[in-house]
């Protein structure tokens, strides 16, 4: 068209190892490794694929709520709302399935608590485009535990766990590997080829990195924030399921501190809080490591507030990496 | 000239217009509402002593949030440094070391500074995103509480009688706790609009890329605001532990989001650039009221919760309203 | 780069050897027993731990020690799950929900492990050391606020957060025996309020009980933590006639305990020997002891233990009734505990 | 011959994997206007920041009155009397205009802030520039041309004795420009050393005595204006000819493609009406102020319409957001491209699909190995200056971005492009470029609407011209009936209006 002068651009990125090895996965997979052999090493417990399982299981919940968080932090939001999202989906399941006797009523009225709460803090925010996140997020969430507070009293909802296959959800097991591994797997397939193989993933993306310019070029920023809202809300719901089938009895207080929790499993994995930066796989990596150290220190019997600083340690140490690794680049650059 | 005219009018109605007033009438109808609820309980000596002295912990910790809001960061650490300095102060008064309630302080004071410092350093020098790298920094200050105390408490008897003293005594009729509030509060102003730091706090919230070329230490800036929340937090923690006379573990967990919702309810913008301390300390005492009163006006107490999110939901999306309202108004004024 | 994640490597080397040096080995044949409380930062937890321990040493078992951060029940999974992997013979906690430990309890117990509540019961317990009986708590509460009202007149009960169970329970005992008994007619409960065992919230709601009730005469309050924040700020309001009455660590009541204080007087049972109890109880359940209801087994001091029937523990033993502690033995007891 | 009050030489500076200065050198003599020139990326705005102390350069020296000066930050650049103006607007929207001027200078004694005096200090430095509003005004509520005003009151605050301005010119009128043009010669008849640098040809013209140019990071040559053509600067800043400017094709115009009518924003714009049709380039012109941005903003889609129909192809339409548009053929190249337009952080393959992504899905995934091919092509169909399609857009210069924003839009099935100021900060040898690129698609059927504040611009590319003033229609010219008085009125309606209506008033008294 324009007077050519016959420039060619390439179209295939050429890959070096030395790119390969400077990646934040790659970090991660290294860390994961460490962990393990450090765990296996120093706990003759540790290699036990049944009780290895166990603990899996344990964070998993956690781990199914930072699948969609990661969503959210890729568009550049926040929830803090999970933990009281997870807390009232609960709370409605235990409350239906006991009025109701039928617990498939309660599972129902479980996810579709999840979507209306998730929903809610879309709605909020995709009308008020002025307000951070954060704070409304923060406001939901005292919201949410208070209605559960409302529903429950001092008292508690249950009884669940008396329907077989129920509690199987969280404690059946095909040889070591237990049901919600499998489910876990498959959602976080799921979710990770959207993020990176799908129209919207890449859409996604271009939301965190720029709103006015993923505006621009068609895509409906809001309806997707919508959408990823309620869907974070859905799985809240869904995650509440598993986690009811685990405790057999909700309180007001259950999930408390999820939300932190799974924006630190997504932050480790590099997805970053500004949005538009990281990978799903990084994700993944960051919440076995995070569960993994978690159950070998606890194996070694550290104390909890130890476990803590360790795990705050750890993630300052990984957020340093990028500037720590730009440092280096630049010194032998200028040599 | 037309222009210049139009300013000096409306510099009145731009007082009525703005945040601050707008957050006044709310809490004059929210006291208004309490006082009739509550049978006239509320507005009594009694109860704004009581609110004063309870809440000027919180209060105090919004003002150093507020310069870390201004700067476009945040800090959700403030409750874990708050405990850690607290307990540091307490754990060394335990043990003898400290021989009065002004060492005390200075000790919590200096720790929090610390804790305030390595935050900066990390954010400034590391490039770390604030709320990362105080999500990090809360793990191991709250750890560290722990860790120094052994999990056990520092109990009543176990401080100095003249530090426990402190927070209940009062001067000129107000609780020396307030009074710490207030200087805070006369300082933050001081500070913020009439020295040349102040406004490069400001200037860095308000166009961060503009600051690196305008010859101001943005690192600096950073790590020094950092510092001074870290070293409020501090002050807060020598406060909290003089007020409860006992220095616990878990102490002020979680304080940092009704403080984070005392500085939005008080105007100040998450982005930076925005807010103001009078704004703030109005925040904090909506805040304040509002967990105080939903038990005085006899709302049933699993009804609480559910009505202080409810509250700060509905005081943010008030304040939008309010916003576009006078927007819109600013637009249809034009003349085109 | 290299050089890098060598040092990462190292970094990560050098953290887990430290922390293998902190933490005891947990068996290689040894007998373990663990202990788990309801959170980190209790003391009247950490006396219960050390009654544990010491009762531990007494038998020559070794003892792990594990509390959640907050008083929250996942936490406790976690920790079941990670003892029941290093192949502890016993575990003993104080349940932070009444049913939700019930799966991972019974899955510890089918890999042979002995599990006994205390302080707290949860279903799927083999046995509950109960401190006290529920009835017998509520009884000496309602009967310390009879005493401090002069047998009518108004009182409140701040408890911990709504979620507590042990408070829960003893509320509503107190509610029962107070309705069921004319000689409390003319006693008042105007309220029940929570402090959530944080010193914020518990001076709140004090202060708010005193305003919105002029007339109120007792706060009761079933918990360690509230107690001590409610006695806090009645004494510091002046001219504040209202006593306080409750369950009281001596330790961290000492300045507010006594016949011209606050508090005249306030119960609690003695958690050490709780703790010890425990101990002593799996020692008997591992050896067979004890095992119907009725069959008895002795720990520390000759002091002699009937198993009775639980609920919803499978068995129960009650350690004592509560004591009191006044004016005239809080100093001697504060050393204690 | 004087001695150069600044001198530098042999300055390299390099950024990781480039190497942004190669042994550059430049001088400056009291009291003169020099004008520096080049490209987009040939290193003249980290040619200032070297200057100010903002980057510390690899080699070479700078020499301050004869001595060698080293600057570590743009303190002290300052502190030695040198102050820049930047390309990109450096304010703080939150204060005021007295804070802005004394940023980082503030009047201070005994630690405590002197509003009053700065506020006095800075109210006379407006007046003598003769600036229209106070210095107690918001910043944020400033037109662009007023900001720049308070930039160089700064330098001024600053008793600055050299003045580096960057692209001063590129964000105004040229009403505005003049007022500037003023303001820099008062400056120089003051004593005051100015480094002037701009694309515009006009502006060197009016102010400068010599000029330097810079190419690809190169020093290339230090002329007198008077004593070089026009052919000669051009061949030097983009080191070949090039011929015609304005190549417009003529294209044979057809049925009407869009149609607006009485759009109304409030607080923006009021009964804009106007057509255009397939083949023709309608320009859309107009002062700073005069809100052509968001007439077409709206038509968009990315604002709210407050009243008024847009008929597509004799149909009416209802527009919500920009997807709407698209997907009836709007497609809209935005004034700034580094926000709207582009995602920096991406490369450029990924940035020309954004639009159109749902093209390259196969099943239920992209196909990442088509969409390489088809960005690839796209991106050469403009010639756009890049060795790969991963090459991040932030990497390239302000025209190749803008070529990529124009590849982008070719992906997708338009009828009708808005362009909004497709030339700004955009290089000679590029801008050649896009007018060809407008060229062809006007030939290709595509109905264009082109912004444009630049008269020559206008003049020479659209067929039809409509001129706004103050957010309403002031009137429409066709190609052969306009000229640079006839639109100058047009755009200036509104004021002429005031002014006579002022003159009736104070008659009448």
């Amino acid at each position: 068209m324009a007077t050519k002068s016959g420039r060619t651009i390439a179209h295939v990125k050429e890959r070096s190892l030395k790119d390969l090895l400077l990646r934040w996965e790659s970090l991660l997979v290294l860390i994961f490794i460490a962990v393990n052999i450090m765990n296996a090493s120093f706990s003759p417990y540790y290699l036990d694929a049944y009780n290895l399982f166990t603990s899996i299981n344990g964070f998993l919940v956690k781990g199914m709520i930072a699948l969609p968080m990661a969503y959210i932090l890729l568009l550049g939001d926040i929830d803090l709302s999970v933990g009281g999202n997870v807390c009232l989906s609960a709370t409605v399941l235990g409350i239906v399935y006991n009025a109701t006797n039928n617990i498939w009523l309660g599972i129902a009225a479980c996810l579709a608590t999840g979507i209306l709460c998730g929903a809610l803090n879309g709605l909020i925010l995709t009308k008020f485009t002025e307000l951070a996140p954060m704070i409304v997020t923060l406001a939901t969430n005292i919201l949410f535990r208070g209605l559960s507070e409302r529903i429950l009293g001092d008292g508690s909802t249950g009884g669940m766990q008396s329907i077989d296959w129920f509690s199987k959800l969280y404690y059946g097991r095909v040889g070591p590997v237990p049901y919600m591994f499998i489910v876990f797997c498959v959602m976080a397939v799921v979710f990770g080829l959207v993020m990176h193989k799908t129209v919207f993933g890449r859409q996604m993306y271009a939301i965190g990195e720029n709103k006015r310019a993923a505006a621009y070029a068609g895509i409906k920023v809001e309806k997707i924030r919508m959408f990823v809202f309620t869907l974070t809300g859905f799985i809240c719901g869904f995650a509440a399921v598993f986690y009811c089938a685990c405790l057999g009895s909700v309180k007001s207080n259950v999930a408390e501190g999820f939300d932190l929790e799974a924006i630190s499993m997504c932050v480790l994995g590099g997805i970053s809080t500004a949005g538009g930066k990281g990978t799903f796989l990084g994700a993944i990596i960051a919440i076995f490591i995070i569960g993994l150290l978690r159950y070998g220190l606890g194996l070694i019997n550290l104390s909890g507030q130890t476990i803590r600083i360790v795990i705050g340690a750890l993630l300052i140490a990984v957020v340093l990496f990028p500037t720590i690794r730009d440092l280096i680049k630049n010194r032998k650059a200028k040599k | 000239m037309k222009n210049k005219l139009l300013q000096k009018n409306s510099k009145l109605s731009e007082l009525f217009r703005s945040r601050e007033a707008s957050l006044l009438l709310v809490m004059i109808l929210l006291c208004a509402l309490i006082q009739w609820r509550s049978n006239g309980a509320f507005l009594s000596n009694i109860v704004i002593t009581q609110l004063t002295q309870n809440y000027a912990y919180t209060a105090v910790l919004a003002f150093g949030m507020l310069l870390v809001l201004l700067i476009g960061g945040i800090d959700i650490s403030i409750g874990a440094i708050l405990a850690l300095s607290g307990m540091t102060g307490s754990l060394l008064m335990r043990d003898g070391f400290l021989p009065n309630a002004t060492s005390v302080y200075a000790v919590s004071i200096a720790v929090g500074l610390l804790c305030g410092l390595v935050i900066g350093l990390i954010v400034a020098k590391g490039k770390v995103i604030p709320i990362i790298a105080t999500l990090g920094m809360q793990y191991i200050f709250r750890g560290l509480t722990y860790a120094i105390s052994d999990t056990k408490w520092v109990s009543s008897d176990q401080m100095l009688a003249s530090y426990k003293n402190f927070a209940q005594g009062s001067f000129l009729g107000i609780n020396n706790l307030f009074w710490i509030v207030i200087i805070v509060f006369i300082a933050m102003i001081v500070f913020l609009r009439w020295t040349s730091f102040g406004r490069q706090i400001y200037a860095a919230g308000s166009n961060p890329e503009a600051v690196k070329i305008s010859g101001i230490n943005l690192d600096r800036v950073k790590i020094i605001v950092y510092s001074i929340n870290g070293a409020i937090a501090g002050l807060a923690g020598a406060m909290y532990t003089s007020m409860y006379a006992t220095a616990q573990g878990n102490m002020a967990s979680g304080a940092e989001m009704d403080v984070i919702a005392a500085c939005v309810i008080g105007g100040v913008s998450l982005n930076g650039g925005q807010g103001t301390p009078l704004g703030v300390l109005l925040g904090a005492i909506t805040i304040a009221i509002i967990s105080k009163s939903l038990s005085l006006v006899g709302i049933d107490a699993f009804w609480q919760q559910a009505l202080k999110g409810g509250i700060i939901l509905l005081a943010v999306l008030v304040n939008v309203l309010v916003q576009r309202r006078n927007n819109r108004k600013a637009l249809e004024g034009r003349e085109i | 780069m290299k050089k890098l994640i060598a040092l990462l490597l190292a970094v990560l080397m050098a953290f887990s050897l430290v922390a293998c040096a902190d933490a005891p080995a947990g068996g290689d044949g040894d007998v373990t027993y663990a202990i788990v409380c309801k959170d980190a930062s209790n003391p009247y937890m950490s006396r219960m731990v050390s009654g544990f321990k010491t009762a531990c040493e007494a038998l020559g078992v070794k003892c792990i020690e594990k509390s959640p951060e907050t008083t929250s029940v996942d936490d406790q999974i976690t920790i079941v799950n990670e003892l029941v992997a290093q192949n502890v013979k016993a575990i003993a906690i104080a349940a932070n929900d009444a049913a939700a430990l019930e799966a991972t309890l019974k899955a510890a117990r089918d890999k042979g492990v002995a599990v006994v509540t205390l302080d707290s019961d949860t279903k799927g317990s083999q046995m509950f050391i109960n401190q006290a009986g529920v009835t017998q708590v509520a009884q000496v509460l309602v009967d310390s606020v009879y005493d401090m009202t002069g047998g009518e007149g108004e009182f409140a009960v701040l408890s911990a957060s709504s979620t507590a169970t042990n408070q829960n329970s003893w509320i509503a005992a107190m509610k029962t025996i107070i309705e069921g008994d004319a000689k409390y007619a003319k006693l008042k409960w105007v309220e029940t309020v929570y402090g959530d065992d944080e010193s914020q919230k518990s001076t709140d709601e004090t202060q708010n009980l005193m305003t919105k009730y002029p007339n109120l005469e007792v706060i009761c309050c079933p918990t360690t933590v509230g107690v001590l924040a409610c006695a806090q700020t009645v004494q510091n309001t002046e001219g504040c006639k209202i006593k306080v009455a409750g369950l009281g660590l001596p330790s961290e009541m000492k300045d507010y305990v006594g016949d011209d204080k606050v508090c005249p007087y306030m119960y609690l049972w003695n958690p050490i020997d709780v703790g010890s109890c425990a101990a002593y109880a799996i020692d008997a359940i591992l050896d067979g002891k004890v095992g119907e209801v009725g069959t008895k087994f002795t720990a520390e001091n000759e002091t002699e233990y009937e198993v009775m029937a639980g609920d919803p523990a499978d068995q129960q033993i009650i350690v004592g009734p509560p004591f009191a502690f006044n004016g005239d033995n809080i100093a001697d007891w504060a050393t204690v505990y | 011959m004087d001695q150069p009050i600044l001198e530098l030489r042999g300055i390299t500076k390099i950024f990781p994997g480039v190497k942004a200065l190669d042994q550059v050198q430049f001088d400056l003599r009291p009291g003169e206007i020099h004008a520096l020139m080049g490209e987009n990326g040939a290193g003249k705005s980290t040619f200032i920041k070297v200057i100010m102390g903002v980057h510390q350069a690899e080699e070479g020296e700078m020499l301050l009155n004869g001595k060698p000066v080293h600057f570590k930050n743009t303190r002290e650049a300052q502190k030695a009397g040198i102050a820049a103006i930047y390309q990109h607007v450096t304010s703080y929207p939150h204060l005021t205009v007295a804070e802005n001027i004394f940023t980082g200078h503030l009047k201070v004694r005994f630690g405590i802030v002197q509003w009053k005096a700065m506020y006095e200090e800075a109210d006379r430095l407006l007046q003598e520039l003769s600036a229209d509003f106070d210095s107690h005004a918001l910043m944020g509520n400033l037109s662009v041309a007023q900001q720049q005003m308070v930039e160089i009151a700064k330098a001024l605050s600053l008793n600055a004795k050299i003045i580096i301005m960057d692209e001063p010119t590129a964000a105004l009128t040229k009403r505005e420009s003049e007022e500037l043009y003023r303001i820099a010669l008062k400056l120089r008849d003051e004593g005051v050393a100015i480094i002037f640098i701009s694309h515009r040809f006009e502006d060197m013209y009016a102010l400068a005595s010599r000029v330097t140019v810079f190419r690809d990071a190169h020093y290339i040559g230090t002329y007198d204006v008077d004593g070089i053509t026009n052919a000669d600067l051009i061949k030097a800043m983009v080191g070949r000819e090039i011929n015609e400017l304005f190549p417009k094709p003529e294209v044979e115009i057809g049925e009407e493609i869009l149609r607006v009518e009485n759009l109304c924003r409030t607080g923006y714009f009021k009964d804009v009406s106007f057509a255009v049709n397939k083949g023709e380039i309608v320009g859309l012109t107009g002062l700073v102020g005069a809100r052509r941005t968001e007439v077409v903003q709206t038509i968009f889609g990315a604002e709210k319409l407050t009243s008024g129909k847009i008929y597509l192809e004799g149909k009416e339409v209802k527009i919500k957001c920009p997807s709407d548009a698209m997907k009836l053929g709007i497609g809209l190249l935005p004034e700034n491209r580094q926000i709207e337009g582009l995602i920096l952080d991406w490369g450029i393959g990924q940035n020309i699909t954004l639009t159109e992504l749902k093209k390259y899905v196969r099943g239920l995934f992209i196909n990442e190995k088509l969409e390489h091919i088809t960005s690839k092509d796209l991106a050469e169909q403009v010639d756009t200056k890049a060795v790969s399609i991963f090459d991040k857009a932030s990497s390239l210069s302000g025209g190749n971005q803008q070529k990529v924003v124009v590849a982008k839009a070719l992906g997708s099935d338009f009828k009708v492009l808005i362009l909004d100021e497709p030339t700004k900060g955009v290089d000679v040898g590029a801008k050649a470029a896009i007018y060809e690129i407008m060229g062809e698609l006007a030939k290709e059927g595509y109905a264009i609407i082109m912004i444009s504040s630049e008269m020559p611009e206008i003049l020479g590319m659209s067929d039809r011209i409509i001129v706004m003033c103050e957010g309403r229609v002031t009137g429409e010219l066709s190609r052969e009936e306009a000229t640079q008085e006839k639109i100058l009125e047009l755009a200036m309606a509104k004021h002429i209006a005031a002014a006579e209506e002022r003159k009736v008033q104070t008659g009448e008294e």
